[in-house]
């Protein structure tokens, strides 16, 4: 019984990372069409910065962080200025190709920049745990998480709340109608992108201190990233968000009473039962986004 | 159809072009293959346990090289993977034409380079690798300077009434040196009376362990026995401690550099215990301890990271059992080093170094009968514990 | 598989039943309740506004849609649930309304993939390499000629379908729904865009065409040709049929003048641009 | 002309071990080999009918293990009273049976994600190769894990008593993988130029006009599936062979990356194209490996994946071909398959 409360308690908090991680990529799929490579990289960027900003030049931890995700944020306008807009109106799969290309240019500079041995970084929480009765999580953890929460409440303000978010909908609605009604589909499509960039950082600069930052970190957690997005159905923000939740779910019980080493695959194998059974997502709504 | 030959005839002519300047380079030196982890999960140990190579060959050319000619080491990354370690040993051998290696520092990687020192008759020096397998399968070009796991468990043997351990688990990387340790700590320790529970593995760049660690965290057992790489055990260590884990760890394996578990643990790395091969806050104590001292010495003025010694030593080692077994040969030739070998007794940073024959008659391996150290980590501090 | 011609019956059979089939997308009726039967080796006009539901009648028909209601027959075998490649080895060929060729293959290659039905041999017989293999590419080819002869576009064999004149895309299109051997032919406004030259050469292709013992289907709008070429023409308004019959009786129909003229659309003749 | 520079080609090609001395570029030329068959059998999918498959690496891999562990044999206890253990077969055997196995996979995963199309389908791909990849892993019993299959024989001729030869130097190593490569290049030229690869091409170019002159999309999609994949493990099977070690990592995604970089480079839906990007990028980490290290190259590469995407499309061969034919004029008797991707710039002119 506490094992499994445990469990529980592990697939909340990994569940929200988990969210915050898929909603980059499924926001940035749903508006302009493009399957995001880069969104690992991004992630493994943010903890790079977090490494360089707190690790070496000795920065405050929580200001180190906001710079992490500024930073993020600029990266992803860069690539989407420079790789993406120049193939607008270009089929999915190109897109896809520069994309791919994209990725392994920036894994293999992290490599070349940072070597690959791995980094730790320190935090300013203290290392005794929370412990609730049977139950216990680092505080680190629980920040994580709860910062985590509030990013994606946040992302869902600014797309329901701002006119941003108005012509990010109408955009993902209809690009061409959008246009016509004014919309700046050129900012649009930027802001979308650097925004996904900038959750996909915050994801890699939180969870960075937790675990080590490695130059191939990033790839793990763009496969569970594209796994969380499929279950949600491409584009759908709140489906990602479920989605992280179950695939935390099946990964900590496959690896509690199932089998440890199989953790990894639960998420695919789910994702391929998914999409045999309902193979748009399970919650598909390719409608709207929100 | 036809039009690309043109520009596949000028590729090749490129790479023939390209093939030229490297077979021209210096005849002058004595070559050792290095085939090490440079790159990838266990990255931090392969780095370390070569630049533990370079001070001996530094050391060796500024005493006249051997046999008059200086050595000269060549690198290859085996990016932690077996498949790759096979391509760098088949680069050493075919291409560099080394007469002897040193590597593979996994039992994955050498296991899988093995092979190939019978394809083509070249002796290697194993210097970090624990699988019983390597010395007992009957592969006459294998000499092993660390210690094996079962050489490593029965050490361990005398501890357990100082540990007083009831009941142990097990977390361990799932391959042959995680599983092999596992096995060998739990044989020696049901045959020492003490109760075995279970067993649990992560993949070598698996990140999250909650999952596991919950699963132990709820065993009844007193003491977690833990074999895989320092980075891995820095994320045991930080997340056994978040989940609150009753039990005792005590690492296994000899390549955890407890500086760098301190360094990038913190406190969560209090109250662990682990065993090595090479403990160089004591280098005084050690059984060569002017070898020892002059070593650690040396590591401290070229600024490699002091927490890298508990595996830099190795390559020091192996550097310098191959050095005399040329110096003993007489010659730069794959037969007469092997031949050598048998025959070598080198002051080792960890303790005199020579080879007993291990496996099936006729094509014994070579295995070193190494020292072990247990320290503890309290209060960020190792020390030597007292029980 | 191919038509039985049936020239001499007094009564014709029907060969295409359409029965109460509608098709809703969502809250959206696009078909509410249509029924008619097209005859063998007849020309039916389907006609009607914009979005009276003729385009979403075809897709249905030919298994790019499933109807939400009813059922469509074709002699005797029920079409609805087929998939497309199914409809169309009953002999239920189309064409699409936006110009739709093979764009980067040339114009004989086209025809060849339009006559994929007309081949026979299994993947393993063509690895293989089987001499009949051959023979069949051989005689496929030389369908391919025939059919471009028949068409008229013959010289532009070599060229990409795609760099074809507006005009002689429309006539590739008919040409590779041609190769695939229909026994019913249903075309999608065939001549929108063309000039009124090019629109009477198509109508005596169309002849030439029906010489054949193809039934076809047509959906227009340009009402020279409608009532030129039709035995029938079936008038489309809201999804629902307001009309059937021979072309000179709804030229006289009121519903079918204030159906037009209610959209704002000019009546006769009308034509889209 | 055209027959003359072909044979010099093959003259070329068939005389490499008896002028090229350098063993270690003869491994080279030997893996380059094997990983442009792998991208041939890519291009079917990705090329001819259009669909951009990233799991492509999971059908090597299967036709690696299933080749290797028949060769080695295997005995498993799957539950407590049942046991299926497999006494090692001969190579050859084993090899035609990981092209078997691996063309059987290709059918499944074809039956699964040929459901869905485009960003679905990728990522269905991918999935599919992880989850292969982690079972590698994980099966410890059946694969040895992160251990690697070691000490896999090499390819063994003749018959059984009276004579035989395995072989074990990289001179007859080279000839068997030149064949393999022959073959399966006639494979997929035949299929291509056939009735068969015009239905594929067609639903690649458009797919409504395809099926509605009755091409069965699934089916050819299938077929397409089938084949490629089946090529990609006879390329599994020479790789297992010849490196005679394969472990887990034979799955990763950067395998199949390398694959798609070699026929978006060469050209995508040509038949020479993943010749030449086989050999470009087979060839290409040799020459950079004198003056960069493995980060640079691998920069290099994605730098040359973007680059080729923006400006040469279409890829080196129909490049270098619409470029002669500028010059010289029309190649004599254009291959249609070819054709298809090759002239969109010509469309504009018109």
């Amino acid at each position: 019984m506490d094992q499994l409360l445990q469990h529980l308690l592990n697939t909340l908090i990994l569940g929200g990372t988990y969210a915050l991680l898929g909603i980059g990529l499924t926001l940035i799929f749903g508006i302009m069409k493009v399957v995001n490579f880069t969104h690992g990289e991004l992630y493994a960027f943010g903890a790079y910065m977090m490494f360089f900003f707190a690790m070496v030049l000795g920065l405050d931890f929580f200001a180190t962080l906001v710079i992490a995700v500024i930073l993020g944020v600029a990266l992803g306008a860069l690539i989407e200025i420079t790789l993406l807009r120049p193939l607008r109106g270009a089929n999915i799969d190109t897109t896809m190709l520069v994309m791919i290309g994209a990725w392994i240019v920036m894994q293999n500079t992290e490599q070349l920049v940072w070597s690959g041995i791995a980094k730790s970084i320190n935090t300013p929480f203290p290392v005794e745990p929370l412990v609730l009765g049977p139950v216990s999580v680092s505080w680190v953890r629980v920040f994580v998480f709860v910062v985590a929460v509030l990013l994606i409440l946040g992302a869902q303000l600014l797309i329901h709340r701002t006119k941003l978010g108005k012509a990010m909908r109408a955009t993902f609605q209809d690009r061409d109608t959008a246009a016509l009604m004014g919309v700046n589909i050129n900012f649009v499509y930027t802001a979308t992108f650097a925004l996904g960039s900038g959750l996909a950082a915050a994801a890699g600069a939180l969870l960075g201190p937790v675990f080590v930052v490695t130059p191939t970190m990033g790839n793990l957690a763009a496969l569970k990233a594209f796994a969380i997005v499929i279950l949600g159905g491409l584009g759908n923000i709140k489906g990602a968000t479920i989605g992280g939740f179950i695939l935390a779910f099946v990964e900590e019980m496959g690896a509690g009473y199932v089998s440890s080493g199989y953790r990894d695959a639960m998420g695919f194998l789910l994702i391929i039962i998914v999409l045999l059974f309902k193979p748009t997502g399970l919650f598909a709504r390719a409608e709207r986004i929100g | 159809m036809s039009h690309w030959i043109k520009a596949v005839a000028l590729t090749l002519s490129a790479v023939a072009l390209a093939a030229v300047p490297q077979i021209a380079s210096a005849q002058e030196t004595i070559k050792i293959g290095v085939n090490q982890p440079l790159t990838g999960a266990v990255a931090a140990s392969g780095n370390y346990v070569t630049n533990g190579a370079r001070i001996a060959a530094d050391e060796l050319n500024a005493n006249g090289g051997i046999l008059g000619q200086q050595v000269e080491l060549i690198i290859e990354d085996n990016k932690s993977n077996p498949t790759e370690a096979v391509a760098a040993a088949e680069k050493l051998i075919v291409r560099d034409e080394v007469p002897v290696m040193m590597g593979a520092w996994s039992s994955t990687y050498t296991l899988a380079v093995m092979p190939k020192l019978m394809e083509y008759e070249i002796p290697m020096v194993v210097e970090t690798s624990s699988s019983g397998k390597i010395t007992t399968q009957g592969n006459p070009w294998v000499f092993r300077i660390s210690p094996t796991s079962e050489m490593e468990a029965k050490a361990f043997a005398d501890k357990i009434d100082d540990f007083g351990i009831k009941k142990a688990d097990f977390l361990a990387v799932n391959n042959d040196w995680g599983l092999g340790a596992s096995d060998e700590f739990r044989t020696m320790l049901k045959e020492n009376g003490v109760e075995v529970g279970m067993v649990e593995t992560m993949s070598a760049d698996a990140q999250d362990l909650s999952a596991q660690l919950s699963k132990l965290k709820a065993s009844d057992a007193d003491t977690l026995f833990v074999t895989t790489a320092v980075e891995q055990l820095t994320l045991v260590l930080k997340q056994a401690k978040s989940l609150g884990l009753p039990q005792t760890i005590i690492t296994t394996g000899g390549s955890q550099s407890p500086d760098q578990l301190i360094d990038q643990a913190g406190a969560a790395a209090d109250g662990s215990y682990h065993l090595l091969f090479f403990a160089p806050w004591f280098p005084e104590a050690a059984p060569n301890p002017e070898v020892a001292v002059q070593f650690v010495d040396k590591w401290k003025e070229r600024g490699y990271n002091f927490a890298g010694l508990t595996e830099g030593f190795r390559g020091y080692d192996g550097i310098m059992t191959i050095a005399a077994a040329i110096e003993k040969a007489g010659e730069a030739e794959p037969e007469a080093i092997r031949e050598a070998l048998w025959d070598v007794k080198v002051e080792g940073v960890n303790g005199d170094i020579s080879f007993i024959k291990q496996g099936p008659e006729g094509m014994e391996s070579g295995q070193n009968v190494p020292a072990v150290y247990v320290v503890k980590i309290e209060n960020g501090e190792i020390i030597q514990p007292s029980f | 598989m191919s038509a039985i011609p049936n020239t001499a019956a007094p009564v014709l059979e029907p060969v295409l039943e359409i029965e109460h089939v509608a098709v809703h997308f969502g809250g959206l009726v696009a078909v509410a309740d249509m029924n008619f039967a097209v005859h063998e080796g007849e020309v039916v006009s389907l006609i009607g506004p914009n979005g009276a539901g003729k385009t979403t009648a075809f897709n249905v028909i030919t298994g790019f849609l499933r109807p939400t209601k009813g059922r469509i027959r074709y002699r005797g075998t029920v079409l609805t649930g087929l998939r497309p490649h199914e409809v169309a080895d009953l002999g239920v060929v189309r064409t699409f309304q936006k110009t739709s060729v093979f764009d980067t293959n040339t114009v004989f290659e086209n025809i060849l993939i339009g006559l994929h039905r007309r081949g026979r041999c299994t993947a393993w017989e063509t690895l293989l390499g089987l001499p009949r293999v051959r023979a069949e590419e051989k005689r496929l080819r030389e369908e391919a000629v025939e059919i471009l002869e028949f068409v008229g576009i013959a010289r532009r064999a070599s060229e990409l379908g795609g760099a074809l004149p507006y005009g002689e895309q429309r006539l590739l299109e008919v040409a590779v729904a041609l190769a695939a051997r229909p026994s019913l032919l249903l075309l999608d406004e065939p001549v929108s865009g063309m000039n009124p030259a090019e629109t009477s050469s198509f109508m005596r292709l169309l002849a030439r065409i029906r010489a054949r013992n193809i039934t076809v289907l047509l959906v227009e709008h340009d009402m020279r040709m409608v009532m030129g070429v039709s035995d029938r023409v079936v008038v489309l308004n809201h999804g629902k049929i307001i009309a059937e019959g021979p072309p000179a009786a709804i030229q006289q129909n009121p519903e079918v003048i204030r159906a037009y003229l209610g959209h704002g659309v000019r009546g006769e003749g009308a034509k889209r641009a | 002309m055209k027959t003359a520079l072909l044979c010099l080609w093959l003259a070329v090609l068939l005389t490499v071990p008896l002028w090229l001395t350098d063993l270690y570029f003869l491994h080279i030329l030997i893996t380059t080999g094997i990983f442009t068959i792998a991208a041939m059998s890519l291009n079917l999918l990705l090329g001819f009918t259009g669909q951009l498959s990233l799991g492509h690496v999971a059908f090597f891999g299967i036709g690696a293990y299933t080749s290797a562990l028949l060769s080695l044999g295997f005995d498993l206890q799957l539950t407590e009273s049942y046991r299926f253990a497999v006494a090692p077969k001969p190579v050859w055997l084993a090899f035609l049976a990981g092209i078997v196995v691996a063309g059987f996979f290709g059918w499944v995963i074809g039956r699964i994600s040929f459901k869905v199309r485009g960003a679905y389908f990728v990522i269905v791909t991918i999935s599919f190769a992880e989850v292969v990849r982690l079972v590698a892993l994980n099966w410890v019993d059946l694969t040895e894990g992160p251990m690697a299959l070691s000490a896999i024989p090499p390819f063994t001729f003749g018959i059984p008593g009276l004579w035989e030869e395995t072989i074990y130097k990289k001179q007859p190593n080279y000839y068997l993988v030149l064949g393999v490569a022959i073959l399966s290049y006639l494979v997929i030229r035949r299929l291509v130029l056939s009735r068969v690869g015009r239905a594929m091409i067609a639903l690649r170019e458009n797919e409504p006009l395809a099926t509605s002159v009755g091409i069965d999309v699934t089916r050819y999609l299938i077929l397409a599936a089938v084949v490629s994949a089946a090529i990609a493990g006879a390329a599994g099977g020479l790789y297992a062979h010849y490196v005679r070690i394969i472990d887990p990592d034979i799955f990763l995604f950067i395998y199949t990356v390398t694959m798609v970089i070699m026929v978006i480079t060469g050209g995508k839906g040509t038949l020479a194209g993943p010749i030449v990007g086989g050999l470009i990028f087979g060839i290409l980490p040799v020459v950079l490996r004198s003056f960069a290290g493995p980060e640079i190259q691998w920069i290099i590469y994605g730098a040359f994946m973007i680059l080729i995407v923006f400006f040469l499309p279409d890829g080196i061969v129909p490049a270098i071909r619409s470029w002669w034919e500028g010059r010289v004029g029309p190649l004599a008797e254009p291959e249609p398959a070819e054709l298809s991707n090759a002239r969109p710039a010509e469309r504009q002119a018109e």
